[in-house]
């Protein structure tokens, strides 16, 4: 009950969490909401403003912008759920091993940790995107490749101080195992910086779909993905600017409100800003 | 100190060679071949096949790699598949582009980040914090090509105020020109066309920044030195910005450091948009030819500036913290 | 430390507040003010979409190559609006017997370097590209060259080894000085004969030319040439609204057009080009291989719509491999209507039907779906294949769309793995090059393996018969062939585009998107 | 003696806001201090002795605080009703505080003498580099630093605890304070560091004739060190009396309990005497004595609050005086 | 002997050849059923004794034998077999409870871990020794952050005494607790101790403490064991100047014993760099030129040792408990 009130006193985590609360449902209730639909085209009612029929405007395929909006919400949260899930994986097992089991192994995970961090993050993604083929699935498989490092690094610092905490040398002298120590000890006390990184991961990952789709190396069309969507508005930005200012706003609002959400969450779970 | 740096550049070695092999084999892994591309779709196959042998890709692939990571360590980063030039000259020449777009995309961040920062730690919880953490969030909620696009379309196409494209003369020549010849005019021209790019790059840049510095604000200014300082009747302009902007700049300082990492990956994204002839444009055209020396020598040099700058930031960081600079 | 930082802050800002209001400042230097570096005086800046690959004409592969080695080169012939080879270093050539051509060199040529240009260096040019180390990416035009002679030191005889009715065609390829070309270096110093010289290459970003005043076609112009690399498309007609550039060319976002043809400070112009975009069908897949399945395809192609709507005019609706720039085109070739009515009983007749009722035809149990694939590097023609997904899924086809970058394409389309790709082909100066690697058997790039005799024998027919006329009805058979079959179903027949401020005068536009005509440009203030 | 009293706080309140809810840390706690005198402010964690010290200083933290009522005078001024900048005026020129905890009270990127000095600067504006440099290195002297003009450009890492607390005492004494608070001034310091920095407290005092306000946990400190003893619990004053009637015959039943419960060498055959249950949090809501719940002489009337009862040799605060009460 | 720690060393590598001998040979025994004191200011070594004694720390050198098994060569199962007879109770009640598990979970975790009993037991077994701790079996489904840190540490212990452990380490157990707070654990402890045949290891600082729970005290000055016997011994025939001065520095209630205090001169040196000799003498008041030399660890009494080499000088002053002082 607390721990809510604290939550509900951070103006960051109600905002934030309000706007990813909107979008989910707008992903969620997608059909309901527009009686268009996202992939049915028709050449006669191309690029029209918007207007009370069409709120955003219809794409150059005739198809409304607004219902391409609402499905592409389901394609950008999924992107960015599944990828940050493959990192964190990735990032939380790596940093667990790193930080707890320290000496040769840590010393070892950390140089890939810096190999990786020292590639351009967006040239990784390129490349592995390029390798694997576009696709969603790639897309996702690449982002979550790329961006396991934060993880990792977060994951790592946070045991090596838990490590050091009495409770978790209570249980070394109690005879727990490491697996268990791991697992039951630690894992519990490095979630909150997990969280944080994720969620912040998660606008990280909706932006770098964007970014891929942008330079041609993302999903494959009829998925309405945002960043799709907006790079394709791009080429129509004179003539037609709402093709690509709303799927830019919908981006933004969305990275904008994991942002603050995690942000307010650090606030929250640092304990060092809450003495 | 000599050793420290020294032993700093060794460790160097084992990663920059870990990104040679990877970015090798990965590189290797997209499908499509330099030769393809070099001959155009009307070359035969037999030519092509002929162009691959000449080129060293038909050798099994451990042999390739074993062949590059020789060159490598002589400092040898072979020569463009397409240009014919050392990849080392065709990197010296768009460098100084991608620097000059960094430096000047931090300092954006800078400008913005701190007073934003320091506002909204003094203010914590008020209106103003919440403004300019909002503020500062906008900045890395934007994709940065769209904010790029955006800009043009403002500033460039239609209030004219910035170049669209390109880069003018580098800042270097502007700074020589103004010296010798006592006119602006060079550093001008450089600078508008170095605005809109480093605004888009910085303003993304500008939000981790702002947080961290706004972070490590209010941890400061809640330590007991600064009590210490406040039960000693210091004026509160001279605690936040003497003896708590030091300390938090601390954590900072290395914030900036990894956020120059991404700044040249976002780089790569701005130069393309803007025109911008540095190492991102670079990579990106030598990526759809499948220049592979070219890619490879760009990633290796961005990790070892990468390192370098992280290098920098904590030497900086040993000369602001006593404690470092003492041991 | 700090107050060399604060000293840097307060620098930058104040040169940035400075930059922000001194904008009409430094618009005074240059004419209109911001593009690439300050370039003043009689000049015309051209925005590019890519860096050239190599400034060598015999390596150039790209269009901006292309540009470059135009105005800096001369080939012994210039293809004229009709592709008519016409007189440029070679004053004029005879054609003793089917397989010699013999060339008279203009006397009063020399290289930007005042070195005269004699037969040595023809010979010189054509021996290296035929050379097979030198990878010159379009050796194979020149091959059936048995050899290149210097019978004095303007007079040049080439002798083929069959009848090759195309080569004049490809005879406007620069040509290079025997006493530079071997310099490692030449590819990025190009030393030519053209109207203009390279004087600076900065890559990446700009490329500056000077008039050659020698140029033995009198003195260009216009004084400067830049060409500026501007990699996004709109970006690049952005820069020329906003003054930074003077003239651009195709590549354009078809959409910009409309609002640069209104805007009366530009002119637009568009012509049809030397290229078509089609629809390649992969006759080794046991869907695409299927007649009927081609058909129906080509039946829901909606040619008209892709033309005006996705690419705003900009390219004509196609009908075959004859582009109507080329004398041999025909309109006697329907090609495919569109018609998805016909599409889809054309399927249900071949026994494709929808039988569980999920929108998506069966037969024997397999789903027919098609993976439709194209490149990423044009926008246009990845909107054209999401469209043509559509199409395909609304007369029961399960089509999904892979885009892949070039290199990565193109391999696919080499090693045959697609079943159906939009792609296009530029530079089809003679039917020949339209065809004869595209469909003969034995074909280059006949990536779809097509296989007809009878197509085989008519295009090597084509290659070695002389007469015009003739050569014509023999491709209009070919060509006929080749689209009922649906080897090819040719969606667009590619228009080119230009557009230049107003005061620009003097440039004319080229079917094949040559520059040359540079060299006549200038703008009037 | 007449001695006058340097500061006085009158009813003081503070009440807390904070994530754990509104609560009184300080109810209405009133003392004198005299001139020249050492007052001890005895206390268990959470009794409000800190917060106290730090309503003194004004120096509460100002998002979660606030004084609601009461009056601190000193110098016939009402610091509760200072602004800000009058106050600040006072803090380290008049009042001045030395702080538990010297590893983390001193800014770890400035030197000693920048520190010190920065509160010199503060309260004499037109005073010049040099003086100030030769007053830092006057007092590091005074507070028995070795080297004084090497530490004084040395970087508080470089000291140990025992130097730093030293340095911190420096600080609160550069200019000449009336008063000194010293909020558990040795707690965190090893036992024989604390024997130096008592001794040196005790020596400034007497020699500078200021008046000291020592707060700490520990009453052997108060018995080596004080004049008076206030003895807080709960946020409110239990006991205040003279040193000597204090440690020979302690009143309220805490303070008696607290005395028993020290572990004294020599006395290690009997079981230690122990006060049962635990410190209320001051957020919780108590109906009449707050002790009472742990008192073992608890009787009905203890239901109602008792007030502080004035007694012959200081004050009390429990019903068993009331008889006592003069 | 329950316990025979010999020569037992603890070096950590600081830099190259740069070692903090944080223990430097310390020896002691402890009898089945007694309290051992480990005495001494931060920094002495005495926390990491004890955490080598539990295998937290790995010796450098030196022996331990616990019930007669060498607790240092020891196989890990072995090891994991013998943990289950000591247990550890940590200074800061705060830290030493896992955040996010409920008391009883906290509690049954030993028997979870060596699997002994069934759940029901398990949890019967907690709940039992909650109310031997003197805790409300209420209290068992709470998080530890709902109590006060009195009640913490008895939850500590009470876990601590789960396995029926034949040592229970106190390290600094009761050094955060309030005092009145601070006697009931002692108490408590002292109860059990006789409830359960407990050996105690008590480390504090604090010798008050010790004086009253232990029956033997070592006093550890920079890695070593300075004086070593009962406590009687110790405290009242004290034999080295520093447990001396220890002793004298601490404040004491009895205002009406006037008593001439010790004050030691300096602070303790660097464990890094260690004064040569007798580790003390830098800030001895009776430091003379032999005190260069290492001192022997010399029995002053029955089982009492010290290590001073000026104790045959000043034996008759010391046990008449006149120190001089040359202030």
């Amino acid at each position: 009950m607390k721990q809510l009130k604290r939550y509900v006193k951070n103006k960051s985590v109600v905002i934030g969490f309000t706007i990813i609360s909107l979008v989910i449902l707008a992903a969620i209730f997608a059909p309901y909401l527009t009686p268009y639909d996202p992939t049915e085209m028709d050449m006669s009612k191309r690029l029209i403003s918007p207007n009370s029929e069409h709120l955003l405007g219809t794409d150059e395929f005739g198809r409304d912008l607004l219902t391409r909006l609402l499905y592409g919400a389901r394609v950008s949260l999924f992107v960015g759920f599944i990828s940050v899930s493959v990192a964190m994986t990735i990032g939380v097992l790596l940093g667990l091993i790193s930080g707890y089991y320290g000496k040769w192994v840590d010393t070892i995970i950390m140089r890939i940790v810096d190999i990786f961090l020292s590639f351009p993050v967006i040239l990784l993604a390129i490349a592995l995107v390029a390798a694997l083929g576009p696709g969603l699935g790639n897309v996702v498989i690449a982002l979550g490749l790329v961006y396991w490092t934060n993880y990792a690094r977060v994951v790592r610092s946070t045991v090596l101080a838990v490590k050091e905490e009495e409770y978790v040398q209570a249980a070394i002298t109690m005879g727990a195992s490491n697996l268990r120590i791991i697992f039951k000890y630690i894992l519990p006390n490095v979630t909150a910086p997990i969280i944080v990184v994720a969620t912040l991961g998660l606008g990280v990952a909706i932006v770098a779909e964007a970014t891929l789709s942008f330079l041609g190396l993302g999903i494959q069309p009829p998925e309405p993905s945002w960043g799709w969507t907006l790079s394709v508005g791009l080429d129509f930005i004179r003539n037609a600017p709402y093709l690509s200012v709303f799927p830019g706003i919908a981006i933004m609002i969305t990275v904008l409100g994991f942002n603050l959400l995690g942000d307010g969450l650090r606030d929250i779970t640092d304990p060092k800003l809450n003495k | 100190m000599k050793k420290y740096i020294l032993r700093r550049l060794l460790q160097l070695i084992p990663v920059l060679l870990g990104i040679a092999v990877i970015s090798f084999l990965l590189l290797h892994m997209i499908p499509g071949d330099p030769a393809t591309v070099l001959l155009g779709q009307e070359a035969t196959p037999e030519e092509i096949e002929r162009l691959q042998e000449n080129l060293g890709l038909n050798d099994p692939l451990p042999v390739q790699l074993f062949n590059y990571l020789g060159s490598i360590v002589t400092f040898d980063l072979g020569t463009s598949i397409f240009r014919g030039e050392e990849v080392s000259t065709i990197i010296l020449t768009a460098l100084p582009a991608t620097i000059e777009l960094a430096v000047c995309s931090l300092l954006i961040s800078l400008i913005i980040a701190v007073p934003l920062g320091i506002i909204a730690a003094v203010r914590q919880n008020t209106f103003l914090d919440y403004f300019s953490m909002f503020f500062a969030q906008l900045g890395i909620s934007m994709p940065v090509f769209w904010l790029g696009v955006l800009l043009i379309m403002g500033f460039s196409v239609h209030l004219g105020w910035f170049p669209s494209f390109g880069r003018g003369e580098p800042l270097t020549e502007g700074f020589i020109h103004l010296f010798t010849t006592g006119s602006f005019s060079v550093l001008f021209a450089s600078l508008k066309h170095l605005f809109l790019p480093a605004l888009s790059l910085g303003v993304m840049g500008s939000a981790m920044i702002t947080r961290m510095i706004r972070s490590t604000m209010i941890e400061v200014l809640d330590m007991d030195y600064i009590r210490t300082m406040r039960a000693g009747g210091t004026i509160e302009f001279l605690i936040v910005m003497k003896y708590a902007f030091r300390n938090a700049l601390l954590p900072v300082i290395t914030i900036v450091g990894l956020q120059f990492g991404n700044l040249l990956g976002g780089a790569i994204v701005t130069e393309t948009i803007f025109g911008w002839p540095g190492l991102g444009s670079l990579v990106i055209s030598s990526i759809s030819q499948r220049d592979f020396p070219i890619v490879q020598g760009v990633v290796l040099t961005i990790a070892l500036l990468f390192a370098l700058v992280n290098l920098i930031v904590d030497l900086l960081y040993a000369r602001i913290n006593p404690k470092i600079r003492h041991n | 430390m700090k107050k060399i930082f604060a000293g840097i802050l307060v620098l930058f800002v104040a040169v940035v507040l400075a930059a922000c209001s001194g904008g009409d400042d430094s618009a005074t230097e240059s004419s209109n003010g911001n593009g690439g570096s300050n370039v003043s005086g009689d000049v015309i800046r051209v925005g590019l979409d890519v860096d050239p690959g190599t400034m060598d004409p015999r390596l150039a592969n790209d269009s901006s190559a292309s540009r470059v080695t135009e105005i800096v080169f001369d080939g012994l012939v210039e293809l004229d609006e009709n592709l008519v080879p016409q007189p440029a270093l070679a004053e004029s050539w005879e054609n003793p017997d089917e397989l010699t051509y013999i060339f008279h060199l203009r006397e009063d040529v020399t290289f930007h370097d005042g070195e005269p240009f004699t037969a040595d260096d023809v010979k010189f040019t054509f021996d290296s590209i035929l050379d097979e180390s030198f990878n010159a990416p379009y050796r194979s035009l020149y091959e059936p060259i048995e050899s290149v002679n210097v019978v004095d030191e303007y007079t040049v005889e080439i002798k083929t080894s069959e009848p090759y009715a195309p080569l004049l065609s490809y005879l406007n390829i620069g040509i290079v000085p025997e006493h530079l070309a071997d310099n490692a270096d030449f590819a990025n110093n190009p030393v030519g004969t053209g109207p203009y010289k390279m004087t600076d290459w900065k890559r990446g970003s700009e490329i500056h030319f000077e008039a050659n005043a020698e140029y033995f076609n009198g003195e260009p112009a216009t004084e400067k040439i830049v060409y500026y690399i501007i990699p996004d498309n709109t970006t690049r007609v952005s820069a020329l609204e906003a003054g930074d550039i003077d003239l651009l060319h195709s590549p354009v976002s078809p959409q910009d057009i409309g609002r640069i043809e209104s805007d009366d400070r530009f002119v637009v112009h568009q012509t049809t080009g030397l290229g078509h975009t089609y629809l390649n069908f992969n006759f080794e897949d046991p869907t695409i291989g299927e007649e009927a399945v081609r058909v129906a395809i080509s039946h829901a192609v909606n040619k008209e719509s892709i033309a005006n709507d996705i690419y705003a005019g900009m390219d004509q609706p196609g009908k075959s491999p004859l582009i109507p720039s080329s004398w041999a085109y025909t309109d006697a070739i329907e090609g495919y209507e569109y018609n998805p009515e016909l599409a889809q009983s054309v399927l249900e007749d071949a026994g494709w039907v929808d039988e569980d009722g999920d929108g998506i035809r069966e037969r024997d149990g397999n789903k027919l779906s098609v993976v439709l694939k194209t490149h990423t590097e044009d926008p246009n023609r990845m909107q054209a294949v999401e469209f043509l997904q559509y199409e395909l899924q609304s007369i029961g086809i399960d089509t999904s769309v892979e885009t892949q970058e070039w290199p990565s394409f193109q391999e696919s389309m080499q090693t045959g793995d697609y079943q159906v790709a939009l792609l296009g082909w530029l530079n089809l100066v003679d039917p020949d090059r339209a065809m004869f690697n595209q469909f003969h058997s034995e074909g280059g790039s006949n990536y779809g393996s097509y296989s007809n005799p009878e197509v085989d024998e008519l295009l090597e027919k084509g290659r070695t018969t002389i007469d015009q006329n003739e050569r014509a009805e023999i491709y209009a058979q070919a060509a006929k062939i080749v689209t009922e079959e649906v080897a090819y179903n040719v969606v667009l027949y590619q228009g080119y585009v230009v557009m230049h401020v107003k005061e620009l005068e003097g440039f004319t536009v080229h079917p094949g998107g040559y520059f040359k005509s540079l060299r006549d440009a200038k703008i009037n203030n | 003696m007449t001695t006058q009293s340097v500061l006085s706080v009158e009813s003081l309140t503070v009440e807390f806001n904070t994530s754990q809810g509104n609560f009184q840390a300080v109810r209405n706690v009133s003392f004198e201090l005299k001139e020249g005198e050492i007052l001890g402010i005895v206390g268990e964690s959470g009794c409000g002795k800190s917060v106290t010290s730090l309503s003194v200083m004004g120096l509460l933290p100002k998002r979660i605080s606030k004084i609601t009522d009461g009056h601190i005078y000193f110098q016939e001024q009402d610091l509760v009703k200072l602004k800000p900048k009058q106050l600040r005026k006072i803090r380290g020129k008049d009042i001045s505080m030395v702080f538990q905890e010297p590893m983390t009270s001193l800014n770890p990127v400035y030197t000693i003498g920048d520190q010190i000095g920065r509160i010199i600067k503060n309260h004499e504006k037109d005073i010049s580099r040099k003086e100030v440099e030769a007053r830092v290195v006057e007092l590091l002297k005074q507070v028995g630093i070795p080297r004084p003009d090497e530490i004084k450009d040395e970087y508080p890492h470089q000291l140990s605890g025992g130097m730093r607390q030293r340095v911190m005492i420096a600080m609160a004494i550069s200019c000449n304070p009336k008063v000194l608070i010293a909020d558990e001034p040795t707690t965190a310091l090893d036992v024989t560091i604390q024997a130096q920095i008592l001794e040196l407290l005790k020596k400034l005092t007497e020699e500078r004739k200021m008046s000291l306000i020592l707060i700490t946990h520990d009453l052997g400190v108060v018995a080596e060190m004080c004049d008076r003893v206030l003895v807080m619990y709960s946020g409110q004053v239990v006991e205040k009396a003279d040193k000597e009637e204090f440690f020979t015959n302690p009143k309220h039943p805490y303070s008696k309990g607290l005395l028993a419960s020290i572990p004294e060498i020599g006395k290690r055959d009997q079981d230690l005497h122990y006060i049962k249950g635990n410190v209320p949090h001051p957020s919780k809501e108590i109906n009449g004595c707050r002790y009472q719940e742990r008192c073992e002489f608890f009787f009905e009337k203890c239901l109602e609050g008792p007030k502080l009862l004035q007694l012959k040799n200081g004050s009390c605060r429990c019903w068993l005086y009331e008889e006592e009460e003069v | 002997m329950l316990v025979e720690i010999k020569d037992l060393k603890k070096h950590f590598k600081v830099g190259k050849n740069q070692y903090v001998k944080a223990v430097d040979g310390v020896s002691f025994n402890i009898k089945e059923g007694q309290t051992y004191g480990l005495v001494g200011e931060s920094g002495c070594g005495k926390s990491t004794t004890a955490r080598m004694l539990i295998r937290l720390i790995e010796p450098t050198s030196g022996s331990i034998l616990f019930n007669g098994i060498d607790l240092v060569n020891i196989s890990k199962k072995e090891l994991w077999q013998q943990r289950k007879n000591i247990q550890m109770v940590f200074q800061d009640p705060y830290a030493s409870l896992h955040p996010k598990m409920k008391i009883i979970q906290s509690l049954m975790e030993p028997l979870n871990i060596y699997n002994i009993g069934t759940k029901n037991e398990r949890e019967r077994k907690a709940k039992e020794m909650l109310e031997i701790v003197g805790l409300d079996e209420k209290y068992a489904d709470r998080y530890p952050h709902e109590f006060s840190g009195g009640q913490r540490q008895r939850i500590c212990i009470a876990r601590s005494l789960m396995l029926n452990p034949k040592l229970v380490i106190l390290d600094e157990a009761v050094s955060a607790l309030d005092v009145s707070i601070q006697s009931q654990i002692l108490n408590l402890l002292k109860k059990l101790q006789k409830e359960f045949n407990l050996t105690y290891l008590f480390i504090s600082h604090d010798l008050s403490v010790v004086n009253y729970l232990c029956d033997e005290v070592s006093v550890m000055y920079l890695g070593k064991i300075v004086e070593q016997g009962n406590v009687d011994q110790v405290f009242e025939e004290t034999s080295h100047p520093y447990t001396k001065s220890l002793l004298s520095a601490i404040p004491s209630t009895d205002i009406k014993q006037k008593r001439d205090r010790i004050i030691l001169r300096g602070d303790v040196p660097s464990p890094a760099n260690p004064p040569s000799g007798c580790g003390f003498r830098t800030r001895c008041p009776l430091a003379e030129d032999i005190c260069k030399e290492v001192p022997p660890f010399v029995e002053v009494g029955e089982g009492h040792f010290s290590r001073c080499s000026l104790i045959e000088k000043y034996k008759r002053e010391m046990e008449t408990n006149e120190v001089p002082t040359n202030s």
